[in-house]
């Protein structure tokens, strides 16, 4: 049992970690808490399924074209509606949760309410041990270690990188470095959606889809990043790590709503405790 | 780089950081502001900069007025501020704080040629350039913030406070580091609490008082002025009695 | 227009327009308007209370569970402990201000944001416990049959005679409000929200005003509380998670956010905005969507700080 | 001026959704309203829909037919609707609106057990006839008024279980899962008792949240207790389809069940058709048949999505009630209609015979007691393999 458990927590974990890192970017540079993060999960979700059932594209291609279709309109979004939010945390929150009804409103126009799925690319199990482990669910896990990687070689090797983590520091001096930093808002908000579109997308023949999926992400990456210290990018990957791990532990052992509440009891103490979260620094 | 100030005024809210400021800083000279606590010489930096908007008044380089111009674009022009307290990035490290000095450039090249001046400028960011800033000393931090600001190709150098709160060998390497940018042909704008040194460094010096500039002249003769020895350098040696030309509205 | 009749006409705005407010549903005289006048009056103390800590730069999720503490406290108080209404109202208030009194020292040491998180964590919490706990607040199941409030022994089954308690409730919080931003309270008030070299001018030692704050404003989501289980006598945990604070804070940004009648005029707005939508069932989630980002662009300070721009007075 | 023209404009607006909000319609003078309340919008509203639609249907029907005729005078059924959002709150606003501005004495409706709780001292005070569907036991308790048209697995699932225990005599223990509510709760008791009546070991009983997607722990702890079967009860059917597709990848090889209703469609989208296989399961209709297709079709008419059964029992409440209006001869004394309404049975339905019971569970004969379809999914179709009348 333990070796299913540590396997369902480290599946977990890192689709954990792709939620929560674009949230954490759109934090960390516009100091927006976008509540409408999930929707783009959603968005993601449903671009693989009017690709795959619509269009009849493969789920390999669908797949990235539904990150850059979430990506896409979150960098309109930035443009048109959160720009004007750089830096005022209330009036970027309530923008985010107008966003959020919004587009579940959009997406129950166009795709109804009903429940949809997508085909499955990869099916069958891997067996190790006493354990199973699904290889779709395996895939997902793997590609989400992948993007988070990348995310990582992005943010840590590359100028655009430098410049990101720069500005979430502070943002008056990369200015006086020549850099501005609302240059870099559509670039961080589109890359933050994108990630969220490729979690909805690779999660997407996993679990069903509706126009309301998103509510159950936010609530993850939000826990994820409450814990983590908004933000802290490693700080967001320690916590996916532990809220995938306590999850899978106590549901197994104690039941589905003990963790729920373990869970948030457990964020209110680290806060309580370091409010700037893990890996926050005040 | 010339430098022009015409009836500079500031205000925060309701404080009146600078009024009616004038002075000139020539091409390829070093220029040092000194004055106490508040009395408006960061905020100076902050308007040529572009950092606060002035009320009234023009900053001109090169005869360019730069009201139009963001901060960036000023950057852009070679106006570069080293500002107070090193504003370091704290959670990059040595190498990549020096790197994002660079950012607005291109050609990787000129920029690896230039932080590689910068390590042989000072050879103690070399030994630190994986490290944290957080965790760098005072000293360190001002060499990196120097360092920054000079990867960003100034032609005219704003630098605000160098020398606060370091150990006297310390206070020697950046005076070091000063006069050889300044040699480079950089034009530098000093700001000092430490009156002393920056005259020693600079050619002109002018005193700024609760936000007007009250007196002004050759940096050496201001050293020996019994006003700014009395109010600046604690009295100390004595002095010349040459008196410097009294300040006058450019 | 003399300076005088501008300031007069100031001054008499504000008490005009909550008369206008109060008085609408008795001049539309259905019992249908009474119960939007009901609903509009208890998101508008939730709004209000929201708004006590946004004064001084603090946003509180925890407000709707502190509402759920109140409901769930007048709920209980009167239908199994048989205390009078006159009774449960104020101790509904209570209890959540106890507890936001006891937990702002620690909580209030945060600030911005982590103080958002902190407080949306407290108030998932409390309904959790809500649903966890069922032998006493009957899990997801809620509380049934919580009698009618009643006053001087008069129970006010009637809607008109339950909009009343409801008004007299919202204008004697307004009333407070009011008392609380004016004079030394108000400098004071508008120290604790970032101007903290006025506060030690003053002498002030800001924790402890923070913290009454916080646990006034817990009262007057109590107070709501109190007011929502009595009017419908049926109380469950989902009344008090997210969205209700997340919508009492619309209202309350709608309306405007420094304006002592921005929470009211905000519920104005949008608890009859759903009925607007009702023929379009279909599109409603997103016209409501679209209609709060179209007044969040162009309506950024509120429409009462709109109104207010015009008349040419600063807010 | 211009700020004055800009000032005027946005109190306009301001004034045009105030006042928009706070008319009512105005009364027709033939014409019967039906008032429906639901969650028509967000998570669930299939349900909510085939409240609208039942009821939509049925009144177009009887329009159709030149109205209804209430003592002699021809009337034309309106239906009016107001999405509760599963909110208490909002249920009490769609009723007040519904009984105060709408005039309505009959209404259909609602779905979650919060609303239906805080809708019933109105309705009940107002003698407004409730139509409703809610599994909460509570529904019936005190009422006079209200009426549950659909069965709950109270009025069913004995003879499933029956059914399960003579024809799959291997299954001996079954492990429950149910979401964590007032309908979850009130029916995995139910079954607990009835498969515990039959004889069933029963291995585990769980309870998860309805938002939840990710069952893989809790089906690890299922599985670690060796059920031969597990029950999924009154979980949702696209969730169910998540469920059985996530135990079948742990390696569960046994029998579902799901006497709680279910949803071919959504389960085998969510399940995939290999791992729904074989499931059992009550049906509320039989898919293949003709009334199926014919309802699916009206249905159609009315909203875009896939249909749920649930219109079926709407549809024919709906219908109830027309006939009972019409042979109590007036739309505004509710207790004669709802002598009438008490008095048709059995009626004919679309899904055969139906009848009033639930005196010996609830205390009043005001539970429809419908004949019930077992069925089976079988290559992602479900068909019907056992019809058992109403009892």
């Amino acid at each position: 049992m333990l070796t299913q458990v540590l396997l369902i927590a480290a599946m977990s974990s890192a689709l954990y970690m792709l939620l929560a890192l674009g949230f954490t970017l759109i934090f960390g540079i516009l100091r927006i808490v976008n509540f409408a993060h999930g929707e783009f999960v959603m968005i993601g979700a449903y671009a693989v399924f009017a690709l795959t059932s619509g269009l009849g594209l493969g789920y390999a291609a669908a797949l990235p074209l539904a990150a850059l279709l979430a990506g896409g309109l979150g960098l309109l979004a930035e443009r048109a509606l959160f720009r004007r939010y750089a830096g005022d945390e209330l009036g970027g929150m309530i923008m985010s949760l107008a966003l959020a009804i919004t587009l579940q409103g959009a997406a129950a126009v166009l795709f109804t309410i009903d429940q949809q799925s997508v085909e499955r690319p990869v099916t069958g199990v891997l067996r190790i041990g006493d354990a199973v482990l699904p290889k779709d669910q395996l895939f997902v896990a793997g590609f989400a270690l992948a993007a988070v990687a990348a995310f990582h070689l992005l943010v840590q090797r590359t100028r655009f990188g430098l410049a990101l983590r720069a500005v979430a520091q502070d943002p008056e001096t990369l200015r006086l470095q020549g850099v501005s930093p609302r240059r870099l808002y559509p670039a961080a908000f589109g890359i933050g959606c994108l990630l969220a579109g490729l979690a909805g997308a690779l999660t997407a023949p996993l679990y069903t889809i509706h126009p309301y999926m998103g509510e159950t992400a936010i609530l993850k990456a939000f826990i994820v990043v409450v814990l983590g210290g908004l933000g802290s990018v490693p700080g967001a990957i320690a916590a996916s790590v532990l809220l995938g791990v306590t999850e899978a532990a106590v549901s197994t052992w104690l039941g589905v709503t003990a963790a729920t509440l373990t869970s948030f009891v457990a964020v209110m103490a680290i806060l309580l405790v370091k409010p700037t979260g893990l890996g926050g620094r005040a | 780089m010339r430098l022009e100030i015409e009836g500079l005024s500031v205000r925060y809210g309701a404080v009146q950081a600078l009024e009616d400021v004038s002075l000139v800083v020539p091409s390829g000279t070093t220029t040092a502001i000194i004055g106490a606590n508040g009395a408006g010489k960061s905020t100076f930096l902050k308007a040529v900069a572009g950092l606060v908007p002035p009320q009234g008044g023009r900053i001109l380089v090169e005869g360019r007025d730069l009201a139009a111009l963001t901060v960036e674009a000023r950057h852009a022009l070679g106006v570069v501020l080293c500002p107070e307290g090193r504003r370091l990035f704290p959670d990059l490290t040595v190498h990549e704080n020096l790197l994002a000095g660079a950012l607005r450039r291109k050609g990787r090249a000129a920029v690896a040629a230039d932080i590689a001046a910068v390590y042989d400028r000072f050879p103690r960011l070399d030994e630190r350039r994986g490290s944290l800033a957080r965790n760098l000393s005072g000293g360190e931090q001002q060499m990196a913030a120097i360092g920054r600001a000079l990867v960003g190709r100034p032609r005219l150098l704003l630098l605000d406070e160098p020398s606060l709160g370091l150990a006297p060998g310390m206070v020697r390497v950046m005076a070091d580091a000063i006069r050889a940018i300044a040699a480079a042909g950089v034009t530098l704008l000093l700001v000092e609490q430490n009156a002393r040194l920056a005259l020693t460094l600079a050619a002109t010096g002018h005193v700024l008082e609760a936000g007007r500039r009250v007196l002004s002249g050759d940096a050496a003769a201001l050293i020996d002025d019994p006003r700014v020895r009395d109010a600046y350098l604690g009295g100390a040696e004595t002095a010349s009695p040459a008196s410097p030309e009294p300040a006058r509205s450019w | 227009m003399s300076a005088r009749i501008r300031s007069f006409a100031a001054a008499a705005a504000g008490p005009a327009l909550l008369a206008a407010l109060v008085l609408l549903p008795p001049l539309l005289g259905r019992p249908f308007h009474y119960h939007l006048g009901i609903l509009v009056g208890i998101n508008a103390l939730l709004a209000l209370s929201m708004q006590v800590m946004l004064r001084i730069n603090q946003l509180s999720l925890a407000q709707a569970g502190f509402m759920g503490l109140g409901a769930y406290a007048s709920a209980l108080l009167t239908r199994d402990i048989g205390l009078p209404f006159a009774a449960a109202l104020p101790l509904a208030g209570l209890l959540p201000a106890l507890l936001a009194g006891a937990l702002g020292p620690v909580l209030l040491r945060v600030r911005g944001v982590h103080f958002v998180l902190l407080t949306f964590a407290l108030g998932e919490v409390i309904v959790l416990v809500f649903v966890e706990w069922v032998s006493l607040f009957g899990g997801n199941n809620g509380l049934l049959d919580i009698p009618p409030a009643s006053l001087f022994g008069t129970a006010l089954r009637a809607k008109p005679a339950f909009y009343a308690l409801t008004a007299a409730t919202l204008l004697a919080a307004l009333a407070l409000c009011r008392w609380m931003t004016r004079g030394e309270r108000g400098m004071i008030v508008a120290g604790l929200a970032g101007n903290e070299p006025l506060l030690q001018s003053l002498g002030v030692d800001a924790l402890p005003h923070r913290c009454a704050l916080f646990a006034f404003s817990a009262f007057l989501a109590g107070l709501a509380g109190s007011l929502y289980a009595h009017y419908f006598g049926y109380i469950s945990p989902e009344a008090f998670g997210f969205w209700t604070a997340v919508n009492a804070l619309i209202m309350g940004v709608l309306g405007g956010v420094t304006l002592l009648l921005g929470p009211l005029t905000g519920a104005v707005l949008l608890v009859p905005l759903p009925e607007l939508f009702r023929d379009a069932i279909a599109y409603q989630r997103l016209f409501y969507g679209l209609a709060l980002m179209a007044l969040l662009l162009f309506l950024p300070r509120g429409l009462l700080g709109v109104l207010r721009a015009s008349k040419g007075s600063t807010p | 001026m211009l700020k004055v023209l800009r000032l005027a404009r946005r109190l306009a607006v301001g004034g045009v959704i105030v006042a928009g909000a706070l008319s009512g319609p105005a009364l027709a003078a033939e014409t019967l309203k039906i008032g429906v309340v639901g969650g028509l919008t967000g998570p669930g509203a299939a349900w909510g829909l085939a409240i609208d639609a039942g009821a939509k249907i049925a009144a177009a029907e009887i329009n159709a037919k030149g109205g209804l005729s209430i003592g002699g005078k021809p009337h034309t059924v309106e239906v009016v609707s107001y999405d509760d959002q599963y909110k208490a709150a909002s249920a009490v606003t769609a009723v007040n609106r519904l009984i105060d501005q709408d005039e309505v004495k009959f209404i259909l409706g609602p779905i979650g057990s919060a609303s239906l709780l805080a809708i019933k001292p109105i309705t009940e005070r107002n003698k407004v006839i409730l139509l409703s569907n809610t599994y909460t036991a509570k529904a019936l308790e005190n009422t006079g008024y209200v009426f549950r048209v659909l069965p709950t697995t109270q009025e069913y699932n004995a003879s499933f279980i029956d059914w399960l225990k003579t024809n799959r005599p291997a299954i001996r223990s079954v492990a429950l899962l149910s979401p964590n509510d007032e309908t979850g709760w009130n029916s995995q008791k139910v079954q607990t008792e009835a498969y515990g009546k039959a004889g069933f070991t029963i291995a585990a009983a769980e309870l998860f949240e309805r938002q939840q997607t990710d069952f893989r722990a809790v089906l690890t702890r299922i599985l670690a207790s060796k059920p031969d079967a597990i029950e999924l009860d009154t979980t949702p059917p696209p969730t169910a389809g998540l469920v059985v597709r996530q135990a079948r990848e742990l390696g569960f090889s046994g029998q579902f069940t799901k006497f709680g209703g279910v949803n071919v469609a959504e389960i085998v989208k969510g399940a995939g058709a290999e791992n729904a296989e074989g499931m059992l399961g009550y049906f509320a209709a039989d898919p293949d048949s003709k009334e199926w297709a014919w309802l699916q079709t009206e249905y159609a008419k009315h909203h875009p999505n896939e249909m749920s059964d649930f219109t079926f029992f709407f549809y024919d409440a709906a219908k109830l009630l027309l006939a009972a209006i019409g042979r109590a001869g007036t739309a505004t004394d509710t207790d004669a209609v709802r002598a009438q309404i008490e008095q048709g049975a059995p009626f004919d339905t679309l899904l055969g015979k139906a009848f009033w019971g639930g005196k010996a569970a609830y205390g009043i004969d005001h539970q429809l007691v419908t004949p019930s379809f077992l069925g089976e999914i079988q290559k992602g179709k479900g068909k019907v393999i056992a019809r058992l009348a109403a009892q």
